[in-house]
């Protein structure tokens, strides 16, 4: 008993002009179930929109079909419409007759003719729709941060001044991340623990912040809004209640020598340590991989040594669970390791370094205060070589994509460099300088013109030691591939950004893909940016792709902003194009077998079991059933499923036969 | 072929639609071949094949009283490909029908007899048949009583004729919902088919039972009825076991010897005692 | 009627001419050992020489398995029907066993014993049997259990056996079997005073199937019919190489302009048969329908139709792929309690 | 067989399963599924050459559930459609003994569907030359005169569906050919209707089939169906080196994505 509206647009003459409307809406009268057929110059405009609205209304349609353009922009208009008009927008279908028809055919009688085929064929399916309504599921008003750097951390208190609990977790003793490990930052050359370490205090006292600090994400489970996550909180050998953070211990440790994490091994640490001076928290960790204590099974200096008795040698990692209704992932990069290019000499020539390491050298609370000191012997350097691209864009020995911080970073090594040398002379080796964002060129040409550093287009080919010096060789591609060689006191590679190196783990951990370099995929990169393919999951930051600290802070807000708006509502509402498990009359209830090969392929984890039991209790069978606050919609289990119990609502098996059929 | 082709139906016109039920339809259809409705009979008790023509056949009773000439009825319950169908059919649609087959209700043999109808749920139709066949001949038979219960107030067929019925005063309608079916409007009784009649105790002198519904009901209310003395000779019920071709040939509705569709689908009681249970 | 004629083996190849030359098509078992099917020939050469049973039995001549009823088309809110013209081909089957061309009986109890299935009778008007008599059996085989034998005529138009010296002694058995005569005399001579039963297999009778059909209904509750089919897989196998077996489904077939209606063999064994649409299964699981089966043939038939649903062909139990042996499985139900 | 027939006993003696699913004699030259239930009647247990039904089909069966926890006889492909149905849920660990059998008749010690997965995974799934030059045969032929082939073959089905009734990886208790709303594959056994079902029943089959040949066996028109999921299992494995009933985990290739499958099916 359908009564079926059909509503023609001309789009203009985007469809007018190649296909008749006239024939059009003449042969949609003539299919079975249509009882109103019309067309109109533009139906998304509020005119249109009326005609639509009259029609439901004054011939009782039940539902209707727009021959239009794609769904994708006006779908949700003219489901709006219907709704409004008392119908259920899920009765409301769109007939893609503009892109899939007049766009890509020249006018003619066929053209007219496949308009007509592509209205009756959705009008068949919309004889088969039944009406749908949005799927309500709770939200637990917490979020999950994955990851304690400035992207985290921006993330957290952005959601958090929203009023939204936030659980933040960090895997390192402290937050802060690569950024607090920074000197100064381009283009505007401030410090960077200056602007940092104010916003890590501030996390640390949020009243709607809970960090957990030297802890790692163990599962997730659940779905949007409602996910129920374990966290492994790593023993850190101390009562933090007790600890103070006066830092006795770490003067106490008799193991003094163990490169430093936080400078980038340019500086050492003890044994328990607390990374830098302004870690948050200020607690210390004992790393059980090198402490005597736990090694030999003696020492306990620190412990003699604490006055506040805070040391806890057996203390056991703690499972933490909570639930959480969304998680922002902002777990960040790591730095390429450059063993990579023997022909650079890292890890052979002390001198030869990498950005992070000249970060710590610059730094005002590095190991050298400050001052530009090399490695192997704390000279001044008089003259030193950056390398950009060292191992971005090289498809053949390092990463195919370009880590985009790198010219701005040598521009700004270069400047600090000067700025601290006056007499030193910098030199660049570039492939090309990729310098787009605000202020970025200016920096780059100050750089240039008036710190006086010497930019050499061209790569360098070898390093080697000669008499206390790294001689560079490479090529000036400008003058006609000339070799060049210079003489170097320090040579710093801009290494690439690459994703962590647990990031797969993890993106599994998630059920978030991730592309070829392990990066974790966004669900759109234009239009969804932050979001990722399973409702409920955030990303921001390099954990998607390298990035800036600018671009990082503002995909995070975009983040939080996205996780504000999830949490405003106390349920949240979603599309009924869900799967379902069919039912059927006793005694076999279900055509689902319980396979559970639909469990195995769904993308989502929207699959569950359920038992079917007779009135008494007793287990009769097995059977999947899908949790539709999980379920996307995305067809792979309908069509995996030989039983056919499966069916996907708004897209059923039946309709999509309708459809096939009435080609 | 020398022979008719018992397999081509008749094309049907369909001229009403009436929503019953939650998922349940009454259809009116009537002939679109004037010779063919003109030389058409059939008795109460009787099915047919209605089918909406692509996908596929279903079986029905006759619903409309043969006394109501001119047109057929046929109420039935969406729920499998021919009746999702058929439910999607609108007024002027063809619909192809064969029939009428099987056996029919001794209703002669009734004369000068009370009659007391129990149905449940989807199974008044085969009742409202034989119901309007005696109420149109109704000074032929004695005292007539109807119980007829569903599970909700929703769920009961034909409102408008149980009204009807209620208002004529030579009916004794006893209408029930299953306890929490009733809704606060709802006059009738609340409880189980059974136990309303049993409450009702009915007499058995020198009267008919005939009784349609769910097995569960039907397993239910034959105790009660032999408490009162109704004996299997003068109960009577309906089987409706799945057919193809109603025609006694395609092995389907076999139940020992017997064809339900040609020997039934009206069984007594003693019959049924007879029959192997497949049914 | 009968009348004996001798008719030599290389007479067949004019007989063939002569009966294609009347308008008359062929179906003739055909194919390697394991696989025989009865298939349209030209000439005897393309017949199997040796084969104790066809795989499939001739019903499909008489009773197609996929039959068309009518079609229709849609006209708008209108259907035409058009009826089926079915004028069935002047068919002679060569070469069937006297226990096959017993088994037209059976469809044609079901087919004509109330309603008149058009569709069968005019294509079994238009049939002719020419039966050859076995001289060969196997221990499926168990004809002469249940009415019929090696040499029966019931069925055949022509029934041939074989003698001893190659040449076939002809039964000529119907005004049909006559009217084959009739087209070729010639080939058809004058015979000896024959004692047909010497040329016959030896297929020994293993129960009185009288006693057999009254007994079943009183084993309706017996576990027997449980213990029999555990085995059982619930295919169609047997019904479907089986001769009498005549359950059938109704189908629909169409797209948005047209289709038609089909009648399609169909098997009780399926556990679908008889479902409900409301779930509920008269027959729910496999032993009642094995019992279904068993019944049907034995005890309902006999009695509700007069014919016994069943010729002794053995083919259920060759094509079982679980070796339930029917003959096997008659007798442990005489000898049950 | 002694080792069995002792074994079956010792099991039915001791009430550890109720029944022993095996095979014993049956018509003529024929051997049959036999369910031993006395301890006295496992004499009826045979193993030989022609013992090759596949028994796994009965674990299913509702009859055969009914009386009791079974011990099963398993040759390989018995062993490899047990740890398929395991792998789909059908099946677990408690509700049999499986009596495995070595290809030389000898009865193994396998407790348990790991055991039975150990086993499995020891010996050689590759096809035996044989079954492996069939499908080359086949293959050899234009994609015209193999359509061809198989069109003549499937013209011979009746859709009795004895290939699906003898599958133990057929237990859907309503078929895709039985699901009518839609229709998706015809149920009458005109040329479509049987290509459509044979080809949709290979497709259910594909990389689920343990190739044990019985829907080629009971098929009483003699297809060889068992060359259509033979080969779709060696494309399965071919392509992500997975074969079916080698594990009781959910392995499904067809259901899974990753990123090292090959993907040259899209070009």
């Amino acid at each position: 008993m359908s009564r079926i509206g059909v509503f023609l647009c001309h789009c203009g003459e985007n469809i007018a002009g190649t296909v008749d409307p006239g024939k059009v809406v003449e042969a949609a009268n003539r299919i079975p179930g249509v009882v109103h057929s019309i067309d109109y110059k533009y139906m998304c405009s509020d005119p249109g929109q009326s005609l639509i609205r009259e029609a439901i209304k004054e011939k009782g349609l039940t539902g209707v079909i727009v021959a239009a353009c794609s769904p994708r922009m006006h779908e949700p208009t003219f489901r709006r419409v219907c709704a409004e008009s008392g119908l259920n927008a899920f009765l409301c279908e769109m007939a893609n007759v503009r892109e899939h028809c007049s766009w890509v055919h020249e006018k003619s009688e066929l053209t007219t003719a496949k308009a007509i085929d592509l209205v009756r064929i959705m009008v068949e399916k919309a004889k088969r729709n039944r009406p749908l309504f949005p799927i309500k599921v709770p939200v637990t008003k917490t979020a999950l941060v994955l990851g304690g750097g400035i992207a985290g951390i921006q993330a957290s208190l952005d959601i958090a001044n929203a009023g939204h609990k936030v659980i933040l977790v960090e895997r390192d003793p402290s937050i802060g991340g690569h950024m607090a490990q920074l000197s100064e930052t381009f283009p505007t050359l401030d410090c960077s623990q200056c602007i940092l370490t104010p916003r890590m205090v501030e996390v640390a006292q949020h009243p709607n912040i809970t960090l957990h600090t030297y802890s790692e994400l163990e599962s997730v489970d659940g779905f949007i809004g409602n996910f129920k996550v374990k966290i492994r909180k790593k023993a850190r050998g101390i009562d933090e209640k007790l600890c103070t953070g006066c830092g006795v211990c770490a003067q106490k440790c008799p193991l003094k020598k163990i490169p430093s994490e936080f400078n980038a091994a340019m500086g050492m640490r003890t044994a328990i340590y607390t990374p830098f001076p302004q870690a948050v928290p200020n607690k210390p960790v004992i790393d059980k991989k090198r402490c005597t204590y736990y090694l030999k099974g003696k020492c306990k200096a620190c412990e003699k040594a604490c006055p506040a008795e805070a040391i806890r040698f057996d203390q056991p990692d703690e499972i933490i669970e909570v639930e959480t209704g969304a998680i922002v992932c902002t777990t960040g990069f790591e730095v390429l390791s450059t063993e990579f290019f023997p022909e650079y000499g890292y890890g052979k020539y002390k001198d030869v370094i990498n950005g992070l390491q000249f970060e710590r050298l610059a730094s005002a609370s590095g190991p050298t205060l400050g001052a530009i000191r090399r490695p192997s012997d704390g000279k001044e350097p008089e003259t030193v070589v950056f390398i950009a691209c060292a191992g971005s864009r090289d498809p053949a020995k390092g990463i195919e994509y370009c880590s985009k911080i790198c010219c701005m970073y040598t521009a700004k090594h270069a400047m600090l460099y000067k700025h601290k040398v006056h007499q030193g002379t910098p030199y660049v080796f570039y492939m090309d300088i990729r310098a787009g964002g605000k202020m970025y060129e200016e920096f780059v040409r100050r750089a240039i013109e008036e710190d006086g550093v010497k930019y050499i287009r061209g790569r360098v080919s070898r390093i080697y030691e000669q008499d206390g010096k790294l001689i560079v060789k490479g090529a000036d591609t400008l003058l006609g591939a000339q070799p060049v060689e210079i003489e170097a006191d320090l040579v710093v590679l801009a290494t690439a950004m690459v994703a962590n190196s647990g990031a797969e783990e993890l993106a599994k951990k998630i059920h978030v893909s991730y592309d070829s370099y392990h990066f974790l995929a966004e669900a759109h990169p234009k239009l969804r940016p932050v979001e990722t393919n399973t409702a409920g999951i955030f990303l921001a930051g390099a954990c998607q792709a390298p990035r800036d600290i600018p671009e990082t802070v503002a995909q995070a807000s975009g983040a939080a902003s996205k996780v504000a708006a999830l949490f405003s509502a106390d349920e949240l509402s979603r599309e009924p194009v869900i799967a379902v498990v069919h039912r059927t009359a006793p005694p076999i209830f279900s055509i689902c077998e319980g396979c559970f090969m639909c469990e195995q392929a769904c993308p989502f984890q929207a699959i569950e079991r359920e038992e079917i039991k007779t009135r008494d209790g007793k287990l009769i069978k097995v059977v999947a059933k899908v949790n539709p606050g999980v379920c996307q919609g995305c067809g792979t289990c309908v069509a995996l499923c030989r039983a056919k119990a499966l069916d996907l609502q708004g897209f059923s098996n039946e309709q999509v036969y309708a459809e096939v059929m009435a080609v | 072929m020398a022979e008719p082709n018992i397999y081509k139906p008749y094309l049907m016109r369909l001229e009403k639609i009436t929503e019953e039920a939650p998922g349940v339809k009454t259809f009116r259809l009537l002939f679109q071949n004037e010779e063919e409705s003109k030389n058409f009979s059939f008795q109460a008790g009787q099915f047919g094949e209605y089918s909406v023509l692509g996908e596929g056949e279903s079986t029905f009773c006759i619903a409309s009283s043969p006394t109501r000439k001119g047109y057929l009825e046929c109420t039935f319950r969406q729920m499998g490909r021919v009746t999702t169908a058929l439910a999607n059919r609108e007024v002027g649609d063809t619909i192809a029908f064969r029939g009428p087959y099987g056996n029919t209700f001794p209703l002669e043999e009734w004369f000068g007899k009370n009659l007391l109808y129990i149905a449940g749920g989807i199974a008044l139709p085969p009742l409202r048949c034989v119901i309007w066949n005696t109420l149109d001949l109704r000074d032929r038979y004695q005292n007539i009583t109807i119980l007829y219960g569903a599970r909700t107030v929703a769920d009961l067929v034909y409102k408008h004729e149980l009204e009807e019925w209620e208002k004529r005063g030579d009916v004794k309608l006893l209408t029930t919902v299953d306890p929490g079916g009733e809704t606060p409007e709802w006059k009738g009784q609340i409880g189980f088919v059974p136990a309303i009649l049993e409450k009702e105790a009915p007499a058995s002198d020198n009267t008919i039972a005939l009784v349609c519904g769910p097995p569960i009901m039907i397993k239910l209310t034959l105790p009660v009825l032999k408490k009162f003395g109704f004996t299997p000779e003068n109960t009577f019920t309906t089987l409706e076991n799945r057919m193809k071709c109603g025609l006694g040939k395609c092995g389907r509705c076999n139940v020992g010897k017997y064809y339900v569709c040609k020997d039934g689908p009206v069984f007594t009681l003693a019959q049924l005692n007879e029959l192997p249970p497949e049914y | 009627m009968a009348e004996a004629k001798l008719l030599k083996q290389d007479s067949w190849p004019g007989l063939f001419a002569k009966l294609q030359a009347s308008g008359r098509r062929i179906l003739a078992p055909r194919g390697k050992p394991g696989l025989i099917l009865f298939e349209e020939v030209s000439s005897p050469e393309a017949m199997a020489s040796k084969y104790i049973q066809t795989t499939l039995s001739a019903k499909s001549a008489v009773f197609p398995r996929c039959e068309e009823l009518f079609q229709y088309r849609f006209e708008g809110k209108d259907v035409k029907i058009e009826d089926r013209q079915l004028d069935p081909p002047p068919t002679v089957i060569f070469g069937l066993r006297p226990c096959d061309a017993s088994s037209f009986a059976v469809l044609n109890a079901v087919f004509s014993w109330d309603y008149q299935d058009a569709f069968f009778k005019s294509r079994l008007k238009n049939t002719a049997v020419i039966g050859i008599s076995c001289r060969e059996s196997d221990e499926y085989c168990f004809c002469t259990s249940v009415g019929g034998g090696p040499g029966d005529t019931k069925g055949s138009d022509i029934l041939l056996t074989r003698q001893d010296s190659g040449d076939y002694l002809a039964e000529i058995l119907t005004a049909k079997g006559q009217e084959l005569v009739s087209l070729a005399p010639e080939l058809f001579a004058e015979a000896p005073s024959a004692e047909k039963g010497k040329f016959l297999a030896q297929v020994p009778a293993h129960f009185e199937v009288k006693e057999l059909s009254q007994k079943l209904p009183r084993l309706f509750d017996s576990g027997i019919w449980v213990e029999q089919s555990l085995r059982c897989l619930g295919c169609g196998a047997c019904a479907f190489v089986c001769p009498t077996c005549v359950c059938f489904d109704i189908q629909d077939e169409a797209d948005r302009e047209a289709g038609s209606r089909l009648r399609c063999w169909d098997s009780c064994g399926f556990s679908l048969f008889t479902l409900h649409t409301s779930g509920h299964n008269p027959r729910s699981v496999q032993s009642q329908r094995w019992r279904q089966r068993l019944m049907h043939k034995f005890s309902y038939f006999p009695e509700r139709l007069e014919v016994l649903g069943c010729v002794g062909c053995g083919r259920c139990a060759r094509s079982c792929p679980a070796d339930m042996n029917l003959l096997e499985h008659l007798q442990a139900i005489m000898e049950a309690p | 067989m002694d080792q069995l027939r002792k074994k079956a006993r010792e099991l039915l003696e001791s009430g550890a399963v109720k029944t022993v699913i095996g095979y014993g004699e049956g018509s003529g030259k024929a051997v049959r599924a036999v369910f031993i239930r006395q301890p006295e009647q496992t004499e009826k247990l045979i193993l030989d050459e022609r013992c090759r039904q596949n028994l796994a089909v009965y674990l299913l069966k509702p009859e055969v559930k009914n009386l009791g926890k079974p011990a099963v006889v398993a040759r390989l492909p018995v062993l490899r459609s047990i740890l398929e149905l395991a792998a789909e849920s059908q099946l677990a660990d408690e509700q049999m003994v499986i009596l495995g059998i070595s290809p030389d008749g000898q009865l193994l010690d396998l407790a348990g569907l790991k055991a039975v997965a150990d086993y499995v995974s020891a010996q050689s799934l590759e096809l035996p030359p044989p079954e492996r030059e069939q499908l080359e045969q086949i293959e050899k032929k234009s994609p015209a005169e193999r359509w061809n082939f198989w069109q003549e073959e499937f013209s011979r089905c009746v859709k009795c569906y004895a290939c699906r009734a003898s599958c133990p990886l057929c237990y859907c208790s309503r078929c895709a050919v039985e699901c009518n709303q839609p229709q998706w594959i015809s149920s009458a056994s005109h040329a479509r209707g049987n290509l459509e079902w044979h080809l949709v029943r290979a497709m259910h089959l594909a990389g689920r089939c343990v190739n044990c040949g019985d829907c080629a066996r009971a098929c009483p028109v003699g297809i060889p169906l068992n060359l259509l999921t033979r080969k779709l299992g060696e494309e399965v494995f071919k392509d992500f080196g997975l074969r079916a009933g080698t594990t009781p985990e959910l392995k499904y290739a067809l259901a899974t994505f990753l990123p090292e499958d090959q993907e040259d099916f899209i070009r």
